[in-house]
């Protein structure tokens, strides 16, 4: 038997795609489930339960088509009825799914006939398509969704290349579907998820063979596993971006000389190599260069004379202090150390203050108004799970998307911006789009909210005796085409 | 026996011949060292000792002369206890008639030969026994181990030792533990043990010093017929004079590791040569010395005048003590509910005149200390009044709480205990003029060198630490202490045992002495007949929480009533070997225990009197006495 | 009174320690190891070559020489100077918080044990519950409520060294109690609270300076143990078990990350034990952990 | 006996309830609102407070304690705000693997630190005694993540011999159990030695020689027996260290135990699991500490038959 084990970075908390808000469990969704929509090893979009769509002008109706004789892990047939259930299933209220706004813009979700569906969105929603390509509307078969309700996340029941088997706190194990539509895949027998939180346990793992894929692997160790001959290394461009928000509304970020110091001030290069041993490479535009509709503005450039400069017209001539948040992985606090020392040589004087996930959320996320906000600065990262310029901005940097709404928690506010966001939501167009995300990239390169650091590379470790294992540049991991020598 | 011959035990190569004339035991020149972290030290300095099967030999003198070590060094034992044997020989002839010198014999010829050959019976009983083995098989491990038998085989010689040292009901205290024995069934079952082998030497490490009079007089006489009945030959270890003269046959008396006196008993105790033998002999009190005097007599100082009697109490109390109880509460079980009560202090009454000393006698247990801590309220009774100069001091308030502090102090048994060993003498000698603020400022320790005056120690002193005196010295340290509240009453709790002979008489005239100059009442609790006999001036004898007689000295001891009285005096060992107490008539009945079920209250005999100021308890007919 | 007790009670208890003590040379070794760890903490700004936190992205993780004795850290930082400035915050850890926790836990075993009755049950109670606590688990929820940092980790190991010492005081306590001299004090009439300061307090103490010694150790090793799971120390703080965590994704690539502030842990632990044990002895305490 | 154990039982109902107040209090106070993490970052207001509901986390204080008690006494703990799962069901899965590995931790610990512990208390004083308590002090120094590091490193990657962490046979059992049975087992060997030494100096021991009692039985029999009596009280001690422990363990080896689910339910602050699991753990201290106690009775006569 090819049994393929997978060793990954944290448990997988939750199996039911609507409700789950982490790219892991994401990517372990992705071997039993699967969307209208799909992405290819490059994150382009290709059609996956739908065989194609049609779009309206304005971008308030879309039309799939779906794909003939593919039947859920328990028999249920795939059909357009099935297709109403689940988007209705997310789109309800009531049953607080935590992916709802991936399909909250639509009005009502129409069986044209048994293979064609139709979505009618309130607003014009240019970015739809990609929505259907989301984790969270994977179609789950109506039937186990009948027989288990709640607990649908303990029975993945999907139409994917694998079917369940088990999942026991760390580790998820699925088998071969044998029915799987698209001929002559999966290639393995199991394919078994395994949860090492600590990443040298993870890569001895992967040097003893007891695991052939292991993900993500810290850039620290790349060199090590570089000289296994049995290893090889991916390293990927990814959609991960790493920046520092500030807080626009709050003094001193308020003015713009004192974020534009702060860009200044930091090394870029010294970034990437220092945090990620030299796998990332600094940003040159708000979004990562893989997403769709980016717009290039360059790197800013490392000139901590400027920045002292800039600093000493906003009325900082010593510096500040000023705190920096961040997660508390190793990788994390490494980077806001650099931070803290590139800030320190301007004479801005940072604490560094890791929060756990939960104090996170409260910090964070969910602050009522802009007024009750405490942060000053946060070291995150941000991975546009549908690869699409709109979700890489607009929970980001849209004035409509503060806390607790959406993610902007540097409350950057730009007139122009908003409206070019809007804009290319507003058409299906994609040279219309590509217009209005090219002029917000430019205004918020200019007001520079954020300190612009660098974009992550995918790293990870596999056997040479793996194929067809593909990581996607947002952190997800394809294991449909997986084959073991 | 020129030329010795050391041979394994179980395989007599060439045995000598066993003479008639030949000692069991012949130890010549026994030097023992122990490796200390201050260097070695050699404790036993050429030491000769001979014994012969069926002979007692008692081993006499003061503390650390060297008689433990003998012992162990005799056994071997001392290997395990770090110490060595760094020269002369240890002769033993065994059963088959072959010759050793356990100096040299290995350890495991050695361990063949402890128990059928050579067998112990240790100081301490309540520690000598495996508390997690029951005694039975405790018994039967050496029975099994050394006469090869089966498990069935040596419970049954268990049961049979058992019955041999006189313990009731054998076949069901084979299962019990030693923790549910009492002192002397515990020192019972050692000799069991001891002899479950019959060993042709025993040797007693003093087996009865940690037993009450009465216990020991049984445990004594056990010894010594189980010894005639066995042929044993004994060497009998002890510091008490009195119990020399009750078993021994030769005494060594040792000092500093050395034998400075040997000889038959009678000789020893008529005509000692030693000067220490001698001075030995003259600390001991004799019981009954005193019979024809009324009056408390100091013990005699050497080279002094002759002591003369005291004549110090006046015809008022200042103590009064009416119906005293201090009960224990034993709880147990779930809720902690109450199982029973020891009844320590059951209706205790008596007078306390200024100048007067009442000493309580009775046997350990028997409630002394409680009715002492119980005036000065380190117990808190449950019943009865105290009234300390005419004042009711039974419930303590702000008012007569320091007074009663102030007029009534405590002088505990243990010298080297009783002193906090971080503090100066002169502070633990002060802390009562600070507490009642008595004294301030430089007067205080004016006051503290007069005090050591007092106590006969020179005012130096008083920047010393306990660890830096003697324990006679400590001793006088406590009583100044004690002194420094000019009391009124001082209740000495056995306040003089710890002490050796000689210090002990000097520590009691010293309290004499202080009687006679300052009036101070004693309440003396002690066991020792004899020196009781020289201070009190009146006596009460206390038997299970109760007084059952009370009153004048000579005549409670002179013409003891209650028949409890009687069988103490009878025990007491008299340090004469031609008294000796063999054929006196001991039963083997144990003290009954003070504990009782909540419900079952003891009934407290009345007093009758029965002469002038002597009364005694009436006890119910049918009752123990 | 045995004669081997007269022979103990020739000398002071505390010169009869210093000789007990100084004889054994392992102890002795081990707090002499101690002194010029805490000298070298406390003159770290004199002692170490580089400044801890001082940046050289040109030489980052540079393996052991000359220059840099212990190698250079992801930061081209002196790993050496960091073991010594970190040092500061490690020793304090251990310091700080059984200090504290040993005061709080002396103040409870005290009353606890003088007082008995209720107050006892409850005191002792109190400590069941605490004990009943993984240590770590109630550092974890300390360090939960607080929040991370160094000065919350020393509290957190103090809530959980408190019902140690606090148990031992109470059972010295109980045993002091009974003692004849404390008796003796207050048969003459010496108030609840000189009497606990002045007799039993002092008794006490030599159990609580072993404990202490002994426990100064754990502290540093639980406080490494909270770097591990993220709780510990934070950036830039060159807390020993941090280092020793944060390094530890390059096992295999630079091993000097580890191995030094794991040596320097292992060693100052290792020395504390031994102290600790040499204490005990010397003090002939009946202690045992 | 058996008062012994009901009361012994008796007396830990005001521990838990106690720990489990405690725990209540403690899960109230950490920063964070759990209603809010578990609603999801776009949920709206509505949606965090039907989600306070559901958590229980509506209402005053007293009224939330009493209904969490009820709760755990009936047995329903709630379901997970992470995964939305019930809590008996996460924490059941990883019951078993943390029991194990700490029975298998302490098993090894208890023979080594007692077979260690009665050599060096035998040859006091000789180089087994020395070698024996140099090996003990070195496990109590050695920073317990580092141990497990340097084991993988050295058993697993170099020589292959053992898998480097996760739950499995009895091969996944062994780097684990000593990275977590170290420090136990070196304070049991220490604290073996220093009973075993007393005990060697009590009057009964050399009452045994004085029977002619061989070496060896002295040693087993008339002091091993008396030295185990602390040796189990110190033992149920250490029980504690292990659960604690095996925080740290379970993650260097992943070992899907209740360790690793405690770090991750207190960072996420998953209230509910982090309330069961400190209970769980309290509770499973207490329960040991019982049966130390049994054991204590069963070595110890007059404990037993009192
Ligand atoms: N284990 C030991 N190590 C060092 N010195 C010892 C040891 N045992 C005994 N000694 C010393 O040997 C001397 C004799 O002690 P031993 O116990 O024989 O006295 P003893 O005559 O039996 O006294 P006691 O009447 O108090 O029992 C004492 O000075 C004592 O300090
Ligand atoms: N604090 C206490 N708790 C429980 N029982 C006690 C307590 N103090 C004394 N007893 C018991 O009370 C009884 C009387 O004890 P007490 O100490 O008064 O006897 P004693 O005559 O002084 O004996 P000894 O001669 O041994 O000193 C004994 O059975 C003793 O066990
Ligand atoms: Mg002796
Ligand atoms: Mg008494």
């Amino acid at each position: 038997a090819k049994d393929l084990v997978i060793g990954v970075e944290a448990n997988m908390p939750h199996l039911d795609p609507a409700n789950t808000n982490d790219t892991l469990s994401q990517t372990a969704e992705r071997l039993m489930y699967q969307g209208l929509m799909g992405f290819d090893k490059d994150m382009k979009l290709i059609p996956a339960l739908a065989e194609k769509y049609e779009a309206s002008e304005d971008a308030k109706e879309f039309v799939f088509h779906l794909r003939r004789g593919v039947k859920f892990h328990d028999g249920t047939p795939f059909n357009a009825a099935a297709v109403k259930t689940n988007i209705d299933r997310v789109a309800n209220p009531d049953n607080r799914l935590s992916r709802r706004s991936l399909v909250s813009m639509i009005a009502h979700t129409d069986v044209v006939d048994e293979y064609t569906v139709k979505f009618v969105l309130s607003s014009p929603f240019g970015a739809f398509v990609n929505n259907m390509a989301h984790p969270g509307t994977f179609m789950i078969s109506p039937k186990a969704l009948a027989e288990y309700g709640k607990d649908i996340a303990t029975h993945p029941t999907g139409t994917g290349p694998y079917k369940f088997v088990s999942f026991a706190t760390d580790t998820l194990k699925v088998v071969k579907n044998p029915d799987y539509w698209r001929p002559g895949v999966p290639k393995v027998d199991t394919v078994t998820f395994r949860a090492v939180p600590e990443s040298g346990s993870r890569f001895a793992m992967l040097q003893t063979g007891e695991a052939q894929f292991i993900y993500p692997l810290p850039a620290e160790l790349v060199k090590a596993a570089q000289a296994n001959p049995n290893l090889a290394v991916i390293n990927a461009p990814s959609i991960v971006a790493r920046y520092v928000a500030m807080n626009n509304m709050k003094k001193p970020f308020d003015d713009i000389r004192v974020r534009q110091a702060l860009n200044y001030a930091i090394d870029k290069n010294a970034y990437g190599r220092i945090v990620f041993s030299g796998y990332s490479t600094p940003m040159d535009a708000p979004i990562p260069s893989d997403l769709g509709f980016y717009s290039k503005q360059g790197v800013w450039p490392y000139d901590p004379a400027k920045a002292k400069a800039l600093l000493a017209e906003a009325g900082y001539p010593n510096g500040f202090e000023t705190e920096l948040w961040g997660g508390t992985s190793t990788a994390v606090k490494r980077g806001m150390e650099f931070i803290q020392q590139q800030l320190a040589a301007v004479g801005v004087k940072v604490t560094v203050a890791p929060l756990e996930a939960g104090v996170a959320t409260a910090k964070l996320w969910n602050v009522q108004s802009p007024a009750d906000a405490t942060m000053q600065m946060n070291y995150g990262g941000w991975s546009s799970s549908t690869g699409d310029a709109d979700w890489g901005l607009r929970p980001l940097l849209y004035s409509k998307s503060f806390p607790p709404n959406l993610f902007n928690i540097a409350y950057y506010s730009s007139p122009v911006t908003d409206r070019a966001i809007e804009a290319g939501l507003a058409t299906a167009d994609p040279a219309k789009r590509a217009v209005a995300y090219k002029e917000a990239q430019a205004q918020v390169w200019k007001d520079a909210p954020w300190i612009f650091l660098g974009v992550d590379r995918l790293l990870a470790g596999q056997s040479k005796k793996l194929s067809g294992v593909y990581y996607l540049p947002d952190g997800g991991v394809l294991t449909e085409d997986a084959a073991l020598d | 026996m020129r030329t010795l011959r050391i041979v394994h035990l179980l395989y007599p190569t060439s045995a000598a011949p066993l003479s008639q004339t030949q000692a069991l035991l012949d130890v010549q020149g026994l030097r023992v060292t122990f490796d200390t972290d201050r260097g070695p030290a050699t404790v036993v300095h050429g030491l000769d000792l001979r014994v012969s099967a069926g002979e007692t030999v008692a081993v006499v003198g003061e503390s650390g002369s060297g008689k433990s070590v003998t012992a162990l060094a005799i056994t071997r034992l001392i290997d395990y206890a770090g110490g060595r044997i760094t020269g002369g020989r240890i002769g033993f002839t065994d059963r088959a008639g072959v010759l050793h010198d356990l100096a040299t014999e290995t350890p495991e010829a050695m361990r063949r030969m402890r128990g059928p050959e050579i067998a112990m019976v240790f100081q301490e009983p309540m520690t000598s026994l495996n508390p997690v083995l029951r005694i039975g098989d405790q018994i039967a491990e050496a029975v099994m181990l050394h006469q090869g038998v089966g498990q069935a085989e040596g419970r049954a010689e268990a049961k049979r030792m058992l019955d041999r040292v006189r313990i009731p009901e054998s076949a069901s205290q084979l299962d019990r533990y030693p923790f549910q024995l009492s002192g002397g069934m515990r020192q019972r079952v050692m000799i069991a043990i001891a002899l479950s082998c019959r060993p042709r030497l025993l040797i007693a490490d003093e087996p009865t010093t940690a037993l009450d009079v009465t216990v020991q007089a049984q445990v004594l006489r056990l010894i010594a017929s189980l010894q005639r009945e066995l042929e044993m030959g004994l060497i009998f270890i002890t510091h008490d004079m009195g119990v020399v003269a009750e078993v021994a046959d030769r005494v060594v008396v040792m000092r500093n590791g050395e034998k400075v006196e040997e000889g038959d008993v009678q000789r020893i105790f008529d005509a000692p040569e030693h000067p220490y033998t001698r001075a030995l002999l003259a600390a001991v009190p004799l019981l009954g010395s005193l019979a024809d005097q009324k009056l408390p007599v100091p013990f005699p100082v050497p080279d002094g005048p002759p002591p003369r009697p005291q004549d110090t109490v006046t015809d008022q109390p200042v103590l009064e003590v009416r119906d005293l109880v201090t009960r224990f509460d034993v709880r147990r079980g779930l809720f902690g509910r109450l199982v029973g009560r020891i009844h320590a202090v059951e209706g205790v009454s008596f007078d306390l005149r200024h100048g007067e000393t009442l000493a309580v006698v009775g046997e350990s247990g028997c409630g002394k200390s409680t009715t002492g801590r119980s005036i000065i309220r380190l117990e808190q009774p449950v019943g009865g009044t105290i009234r300390l100069a005419g004042l009711d001091v039974t419930r303590l308030n702000r008012s007569n709480e320091p007074l009663l502090r102030r007029a009534v102090q405590f002088v505990f048994q243990d010298p080297f205990a009783s002193l906090d060993p971080r503090l100066t003498i002169g502070f633990s000698i002060a802390e009562p003029i600070h507490t009642h603020r008595l004294l301030q400022g430089p007067a205080v320790e004016q006051r503290v060198r007069e005090l050591l005056q007092q106590v006969d120690l020179p005012v130096e002193h008083i920047w010393r630490y306990p660890h830096e005196l003697s324990g006679g010295q400590r001793q006088r340290v406590c009583i100044a202490r004690a002194l420094a509240s000019e009391p009124q009453v001082i209740i000495a709790d056995e306040a003089v045992a710890a002490l050796d002979v000689s210090i002990r008489a000097q520590v009691v005239n010293l309290l004499m002495d202080l009687q006679a100059r300052l009036g101070v009442a004693f309440l003396f609790i002690s066991h020792d007949m004899a020196v009781v006999e020289r201070v009190a001036h009146r006596v009460a004898v206390m038997y299970l929480g109760q007084i059952v007689e009370i009153g004048p000295r000579q005549a409670v001891m002179g013409d003891p009533r209650h028949a409890y009285t009687k069988r103490l005096l009878a025990a007491v060992p008299v340090p004469d070997p031609r008294r000796r107490a063999y054929a006196r008539d001991l039963d083997d009945s144990e003290v009954p225990s003070p504990l009782r079920a909540p419900s079952d209250m003891p009934t407290v005999a009345p007093l009758v009197q029965v002469g002038p100021d002597h009364y005694v308890a009436r006890h119910h007919v049918g009752g123990l006495y | 009174m045995s004669a081997a007790a007269k022979a103990a009670g020739v000398q002071s208890p505390l010169s009869e320690f210093w000789r007990r003590f100084r004889r054994k040379r392992i102890p002795l070794v081990a707090g002499g190891a101690i002194l010029l760890i805490i000298l070298a903490a406390v003159f770290a700004p004199w002692i170490a070559p580089f400044d801890p936190a001082a940046p050289d992205y040109e030489n980052v993780l540079a393996g052991p020489s000359l220059l840099h004795l212990a190698g250079t850290d992801v930061f081209g930082r002196d790993i050496f100077s960091r073991i010594i400035w970190g040092g500061r915050v490690s020793l304090s850890v251990g310091f700080v918080s059984v200090f504290l926790g040993g005061f709080a836990g002396v103040a409870l075993g005290l009353v606890s044990g003088f007082f008995g009755g209720w107050v006892d049950t409850a005191a002792m109670r109190f400590c069941d519950v605490l004990l009943a606590f993984p240590g770590i688990l109630l550092a974890i929820a300390v360090v939960a409520v607080l929040g991370p940092g160094i000065s919350n980790v020393i509290y957190a190991i103090a809530v959980f060294s408190m019902p140690v010492f606090a148990r031992l005081v109470r059972g010295s306590t109980l045993g002091l109690k009974q003692t004849v001299y404390v008796q003796a004090s207050r048969s003459i009439g010496v108030r609840r609270f000189p009497l606990v300061m002045r007799h039993i307090l002092p008794g006490t103490l030599p159990g609580v300076i072993v404990y202490l010694s002994l426990r100064v150790g754990t502290s540093i090793l639980t406080a490494a143990a909270l770097s591990f799971i993220g709780l510990g120390a934070q950036p830039p703080s060159a807390e020993w078990g941090a280092m020793l965590a944060d390094g530890r994704s390059y096992l295999g690539v630079a091993d000097h990350l580890t191995l030094f502030p794991g040596i320097a842990i292992f060693v100052t632990v290792l020395a504390f034990n031994l102290l600790g044990d040499g204490l005990r002895d010397a003090l002939d305490q009946k202690l045992r952990t | 006996m058996l008062v012994f154990l009901i009361r012994r039982l008796v007396g830990t109902v005001p521990v838990l309830v106690a720990v489990s107040i405690f725990v209540f209090g403690f899960v109230r106070l950490l920063p964070g609102d759990p209603a809010r993490l578990v609603a999801g970052p776009d949920a709206t207001a509505q949606d965090v407070a039907a989600v306070r509901i559901e958590l229980g986390l509506d209402g005053p204080l007293l009224q939330q304690y009493v209904r969490y008690m009820g709760q755990t006494l009936r047995g329903e703990l709630g379901r997970s705000a992470k995964t939305r799962q019930p809590v008996a069901h996460e924490i059941g899965a990883r019951f078993m693997p943390t029991l194990w590995l700490t029975v298998a931790a302490m098993a090894w610990a208890l023979a080594f630190g007692l077979l260690v512990g009665v050599i060096s208390g035998v040859r006091r004083g000789r180089w087994q005694d020395h070698a024996g308590m140099v090996m003990a002090i070195s496990g109590i120094s050695f920073p317990s993540f580092w141990l497990g590091l340097l084991l993988i490193d050295l058993f697993s990657v170099r020589l292959g011999w053992l898998p480097t962490g996760g739950y499995g046979d009895w091969t996944h059992f062994v780097l684990p159990s000593i990275t977590l049975g170290a420090g136990v087992a070196a304070v049991l060997a220490r604290f073996t030695r220093s009973a075993f030494v007393e005990v060697s100096a009590e009057d009964y021991v050399r009452t045994a020689r004085a029977k002619g009692v061989p070496e060896r039985m002295v040693v087993w029999k008339h002091t091993l027996r008396n030295a185990l009596i602390p040796v189990v009280t110190m033992t149920g001690l250490q029980f504690g260290f292990l659960l604690g422990g095996s925080i740290v363990v379970e993650t260097v080896f992943s070992w899907p135990g209740l360790g690793r689910l405690l770090i991750d339910s207190v960072s996420f602050r998953d209230y509910p699991v982090i309330q069961a699991e400190i209970l769980l753990f309290s509770l499973e201290f207490v329960l040991i500490n019982l049966i130390v106690d049994v054991l204590y009775a069963f070595v110890n006569p007059e404990i037993r038959l009192k």
